[in-house]
């Protein structure tokens, strides 16, 4: 209650309210989510069912245009699938694979940048070097070299059985060190702060120390980072689905449904792209503008202002 | 200087010895180079003998050695697909992957400059909530999505540009250049304004971000009260401090152009070096993809490296006294 | 001869920043060495406080005064000396060892934001050190101390439930100190607490913390570069310059004749209130690095008494009769009187 | 008479989203040329933006909402930026509070120095450096020539506000303008670099403003004190009869506040709470809920500052006279 109450006065509520921008993207989100997880009760066909699939009804336009099919409101896919139910179970995917993969980031990378960060010297050096390298290479890069490699070792067919695990693993492997550094960088501000000192003159243990009372304090960013690393690991996601190392066409994710469609649009068959293409880019954006607002918010520096 | 320049160069080496045993382990585990060189019509007794003679049965460590030193002679194993040197497939392509970075780079650094210091000084202005609004939806469309717009757009609507492949190019002394016909040319524009889609953006935020941080300190303040000129506080200033973590985020930024050429390539059928890799993968070529894994690896190290030695030398406080 | 409660011998604490192996090369004439940066913050200290006394560190940015401090409550591992605790040597102990002296060492902050975890409530703050020493105590009692704590240094308890942020600087401060008097310690260091302070809430802290002392018969080690307030609350002075202490003595003593040169010095900068334009002792050149510590007395290269022995030999800390102790040539040669 | 620089009525306000708040409110003084005055007072009395006013250099979203400030019979506040440009650096300077955070740390000091004097003077390079020289000879920097060719990270802190000094008297400005100068440094620099400042100031008969919290280092440098708390000039007049003679609540109180060595080990006089912040500036006398002495006037009436009867110096308090009591009770000590 008391909770509650503090939250309804925060500031953070506070300028969320202010802001039309925040509060748009919101409501978009939830939708977006909600669409996403209600997708089997609402969606109107079942792309995943194969008898019910036509492949006769292929390529058919939105149901606004000529050759439309009021079934079928956004059109079908290139398999005859309804294209609207298999934009929503592939943003089921999306969400799904790009929730797991930050989930897998931020538990290696809170627990390595902890490590880095409060352990300090040759551990450190180590570590960050690591961070430092892949994220050279840059994630994007990393996550098709490792699927390509995970690709070429289980043979297609594994692969693509195994593909929503497989990919949570690859971009969680890929975006770590987003997190690991972002964790290390706060961690190296705040433990020679006086609180942490404070807490060691008590005689706490480190163990302690590190995640009752440093940990908290790592948050902001945490929350900061996460909300954007959806959106990059969705990104991440419909990238390698669009180049064939991600989610095949008989379960497909809005990338590989933009991959299927995409050799379709020189004959005039745009839909199959243009909307899923639409949803990825809305979903994305909208969680870019909440961290963009989130980071403005938490930012004590631009809180002072 | 002199050993701010060896450590970097040591650190570079010991990265590359680390790619090369990742990718010599890829190697181990799945590939089978065998294989590679004589196909899969062979007996197995021909194959054994044949593995003894390669000395594949030599301890990990031994054959690691072999690897690197064959590396470091120019030999990274023969591709199964082409029949050929691997090192030789992928330079034949990389002229068409390195012209599209330089391309983009040109692209990304002539307007991320320009826009990020004009939204740093005017932060509240329409003009820079257009940008800054544009580059936030910018960053938020996928490259291959922005490819697929801008073929559909400019070659499948308009019919005014190319929509795939590089079109004629010009050997100039082994490399093959697109840059010196029209055509060629004109193949490169979409190409290059989707390869640069997604860095822009990020460019433009983070100079204008960078640079408005700078127009805070003491410093500039400082500027203004010795009644310099506006110019000369921005231009000089401001923008001189600005350019230090630009330097050290956006080389590592255009180094990683490097990995979204695999996305335009594939989009644009551009015959370059991305393409050619998830050819590779395609095909199971194990020898082509580790040699595209270290010789990538080797340029994303050799870019840091380089940038890390600019920033070495624009920065007086490791330039004089050779500390970080 | 009174009784020391804490007992510092030839303290030593270094801290080497050269970094990982590839930072150290360097390039020296031609041939690459591995060199080793190393600040050499306290050397050789000795000092020792007496129960119910305020014993001042004094000193300007980099003369070690924190690093001691810290040294001395086991925050850094020293490298190499003792230090007692009645008669208990108390460096080097693990964690557990350390737990008892941990209940009677306490420190207070410089600074008032950073000194309280700001994801905490003032109750949580002040709940964990007694909690964590007393495992069996009820919570009742816990909510109790707290209360009286929170009364005793002049924040309303009812407050107990809010966050650092929502109180001002001096009330952070206050809660500052409530948390080291918690546990009930018996000694207590105080790194700069009212540096960050504006004078009238300086005023207030500086009240509270002589309240304290004499309610509770503390015993405080008082690290700070404003020597007014040194002359206000302290018994003995130790004056510290790179990571040496230059001149201990009681506060009068050091105040009205000061014996080190550099002591002179530094008494004489400090602007009066009332003696408008006195003159100071200007010292030449720069304060040289702990990096690069000169060879002899380290003040040597700014002394206007130096000579030969003093650019070689280190002087030590001599007693100069009723507890004064001066580590120099010129005083221990006559030279200087 | 003519001043050399006179601040009337002086409003500034900072737009905020919760609408403009004050943070100065009225401030009116006047400075004689080769005058030294003192601007003291607590952290948010509004000493440094009322510094920064002078020269319209007030960091965002700050404003001057009213008032004026005339320098050299011109007022300020109405000039353009150009014409702003010509004043800064050029006629009246300034000196910040952290030399490590001054000068940037990419430019060489030659430049910094050359800068300066290229954007008020039509000077070829050669010329500026030989000006540059002889003001780093003047603020004792040894080896100057070397000098001008370092960075700033090259230089120690003392050293770097030696620098910045030069560099604020390079044009031989008619004022300076110091902002907490010596707060960031060490007691034995600050006092060298004090006894600078004073000694170019009285040479070059250059008037100062020196804005600090530290009453001890005013009464050293300036001539006159105007103390300052939440946004208004409480107390004004000659540095010995401030100091000696304090007339306000507030500034009876800061004075008994400083541990000045005569009584150790005695509790201090304290003033009860802080000073407060813009949100929440209190109506009537702004220092009325800390005050000893107020009376029910105090809590609706903002006292103006006035003449005292008597006195040299102006406070601006209603209860002057119960305050007078209290000094003399105090007076002994």
């Amino acid at each position: 209650m008391k909770q509650w109450k503090r939250f309804k006065n925060s500031y953070f509520l506070h300028s969320f309210k202010r802001d039309r921008v925040a509060i748009v993207s919101f409501v978009v989100l939830l939708t977006l989510i909600l669409l996403s997880i209600l997708a089997p009760v609402i969606a109107p066909h079942n792309p995943y069912d194969t008898t019910t699939i036509d492949i006769m009804n292929a390529e058919m336009p939105p149901s606004w245009m000529e050759d439309g099919n009021p079934d079928f409101v956004l059109g079908t896919d290139i398999q005859g699938r309804d294209l609207l139910s298999t934009m929503l179970y592939g943003l089921r995917l999306s969400v799904m694979i790009g929730c797991g993969a930050v989930f897998l980031q931020a538990i290696i990378g809170i627990f390595i940048g902890m490590i880095s960060g409060y352990a300090g010297g040759k551990v450190d050096a180590f570590l960050m070097r690591i961070a430092d390298v892949q994220l050279s290479f840059s994630t994007l890069m990393v996550a098709i070299m490792i699927s390509a490699i995970f690709q070429v070792a289980f043979g297609v067919g594994r692969y693509e059985q195994l593909a929503v695990p497989l990919l949570v693993l690859i971009i969680g492997l890929a975006e770590w060190p987003q997190y690991a550094r972002t964790v290390r960088a706060s961690v190296l501000g705040e433990k020679n702060k006086e609180y942490v000192e404070a807490a060691r003159v008590i005689g706490l243990s480190s163990k302690r120390i590190r995640w009752r009372h440093i940990l908290p304090n790592t948050m902001s960013p945490v929350l900061v980072i996460s909300t954007i690393q959806v959106a990059n690991a969705v990104m991440s996601e419909a990238a390698l689905s669009f180049l064939g190392l991600g989610m095949p066409v008989t379960k497909p994710s809005l990338g590989s449904l933009i991959n299927s469609g995409f050799e379709y649009i020189f004959s005039g068959s745009w839909w199959i792209t243009l909307f899923p293409g639409i949803l990825l880019v809305v979903f994305v954006l909208v969680i870019n503008l909440l961290g963009d607002w989130l980071r403005d918010v938490l930012n004590p520096k631009l809180y002072k202002g | 200087m002199f050993a701010f320049a060896v450590r970097r160069i040591t650190q570079a080496i010991i990265v590359m010895l680390v790619i090369g045993l990742l990718g010599f382990s890829i190697k181990q585990k799945i590939g089978d180079p065998v294989r590679d060189i004589v196909g899969v019509s062979v007996s197995v007794a021909e194959r054994d003998a044949l593995r003894e003679e390669l000395g594949l049965n030599d301890p990990f460590l031994a054959q690691y050695v072999r690897f690197i030193k064959n590396a470091v002679h120019g030999d990274l194993g023969m591709s199964f697909f082409f029949k050929r040197p691997t090192l030789e497939v992928i330079l034949s392509k990389a002229p068409a992957t390195l012209e599209l970075v330089f391309a983009s780079s040109l692209i990304i650094i002539l307007l991320s400059i320009p826009l990020g210091i004009y939204t740093a000084i005017n932060p509240r202005n329409l003009p820079s909530r257009i940008i800054m609004g544009g580059s936030i939806v910018g960053v938020s469309i996928p490259v291959f999505l922005t490819a697929i717009i801008l073929i559909y757009i400019f070659a499948v609507e308009l019919h005014w540009l190319p929509s795939y492949g590089r079109g004629e190019t010009v050997n100039v002394w082994g490399w093959e250049s697109g840059f010196l016909t029209l055509d060629g040319l004109k193949h490169l524009i979409l190409p290059s304004i989707a390869l640069s889609s997604i860095m822009l953006p990020l460019f433009i935020r983070l100079i204008r971000s960078e640079m408005m941080e700078t127009l805070e300190t003491e410093y500039v303040k400082f500027a203004w009260a010795k009644g310099l000129s506006r110019r000369r506080i921005w231009f000089l200033h401001a923008f001189k401090n600005t350019l230090l973590p630009v330097i050290t985020v956006g080389g590592v930024q255009l180094g990683i152009l490097i990995a979204y050429t695999i996305l335009t390539e594939t989009v644009f059928q551009w015959q370059g070096m991305g393409f050619m890799f998830l050819e590779a993968v395609e095909r199971s070529d194990t020898s082509l993809l580790v040699a595209y894994i270290i010789v990538v690896g080797a340029l994303f190290v050799v870019v840091n490296t380089i940038v890390d030695l600019i920033y070495g030398l624009v920065n007086p406080t490791i330039r004089i006294t050779g500390r970080k | 001869m009174k009784n020391k409660l804490i007992d510092i011998r030839n303290l030593v604490k270094h801290f080497d920043i050269s970094g990982g192996l590839l930072e150290q090369m360097a390039l020296r004439n031609g041939r690459i060495i591995r060199e080793r940066t190393v600040v050499r913050a306290v050397n050789d200290v000795s000092l020792f406080i007496h129960p119910g006394e305020t014993l001042s560190v004094v000193g300007e940015s980099g003369c070690g005064k924190s690093t001691l401090a810290r040294a001395l409550l086991g925050l850094y591992p020293p490298d190499g000396g003792e230090i007692y605790y009645r008669d208990n040597r108390i460096d080097g102990l693990t964690q557990q060892q350390m737990l008892p002296y941990r209940a009677k060492m306490q420190m207070i902050f410089q600074d008032p934001y950073a000194s309280l975890n700001p994801r905490m409530t003032v109750q949580q703050t002040l709940e964990e050190p007694i909690v964590f020493h007393n495992p069996s105590i009820s919570g009742s009692e816990v909510k109790g101390r707290v209360a009286e704590i929170m009364k005793q240094v002049g924040v309303d308890p009812k407050w107990g439930d809010r966050y650092p942020h929502e109180f001002s600087e001096g009330q952070r401060q206050r809660i500052s100190i409530a948390r080291a008097l918690m546990v009930d310690p018996e000694f207590v260091v105080a790194d700069e607490p009212v540096s960050a302070l504006d004078v009238s809430v300086q005023a207030q802290i500086l009240n509270l913390l002589m309240d304290a002392q004499e309610q509770r018969g503390l015993t405080y080690m008082f690290i700070t570069h404003d020597l007014s307030v040194v002359r206000h609350i302290s018994s003995r002075v130790a004056v510290m310059y790179l990571g040496r202490v230059c001149e201990l003595a009681p506060t009068a003593n050091l105040f009205e004749s000061p014996g080190h040169p550099y002591t002179r010095a530094l008494l004489s900068a400090i602007p009066d209130l009332y003696d408008h334009r006195h003159k100071y002792i200007k010292l030449k050149g720069e304060v040289p690095t702990p990096i690069d510590l000169p060879p002899g007395c380290v003040f040597h290269g700014r002394c206007p008494h130096a000579d030969g022995r003093c650019s070689r030999e280190i002087p030590s800390l001599n007693h100069q009769g009723s507890e004064i102790y001066v580590a120099c040539h010129a005083i221990e040669e006559g030279r200087l009187k | 008479m003519d001043h050399l620089l006179e601040v009337k009525d002086l409003e500034v306000k900072f737009a905020l989203r919760m609408g403009d708040l004050t943070a100065i409110n009225g401030v009116s003084f006047t400075l004689d040329r080769s005058e030294r005055l003192g601007l003291v007072g607590e952290s948010g009395a509004g000493k440094s933006v009322t510094g920064f006013s002078i020269i319209n250099l007030i960091s965002k979203p700050g404003y001057i909402s009213g008032g004026s400030v005339i320098f050299e019979g011109r007022d300020l506040t109405r000039l353009t930026n150009e014409g702003m440009r010509h004043i800064r650096g050029n006629l009246i300077s300034m000196i910040f509070q952290d030399p490590m955070m001054t000068l940037n740390p990419v430019l060489t000091i030659g430049t910094q120095m050359v800068e300066t004097l290229q954007a008020h003077m039509d000077i070829s390079r050669k010329e500026a450096e030989d000006i540059s020289l002889e003001k780093l000879r003047k603020v004792h920097i040894p080896s100057p020539e070397k000098r001008l060719q370092q960075y700033p990270h090259e230089f120690s802190g003392g050293m770097r506000q030696r620098i910045v000094v030069a560099i604020a008297l390079l044009t031989d400005p008619a004022l300076v303008i110091a902002d907490e100068p010596t707060t960031a440094l060490d007691v034995t620099i600050q006092a060298e670099i004090m006894e600078l400042l004073l000694e170019l100031c009285e040479s070059e008969g250059t008037g100062l403003i020196l804005i600090t919290h530290d009453l001890a280092v005013v009464s050293q440098v300036t001539q006159k004190i105007a103390v300052m708390y939440a946004g208004k000039i409480v107390e004004a007049g000659q540095t010995e009869d401030i100091i000696d003679n304090p007339r306000h609540p507030y500034t009876q109180g800061l004075i008994k506040a400083i541990p000045d060595g005569r009584n150790p080990g005695a509790r201090l006089n304290q003033i009860p709470g802080t000073m407060p912040s813009l949100i929440d500036i209190p109506p009537g006398c702004s220092f009325h809920p800390r005050c000893m002495i107020r009376g029910d006037i105090c809590r609706h009436e903002s006292p103006a500052l006035k003449n005292i009867h008597g006195y040299r110096s102006m406070a601006a308090c209603h209860m002057l006279d119960t305050a007078e009591k209290q000094a003399g009770a105090n007076v002994t000590k």
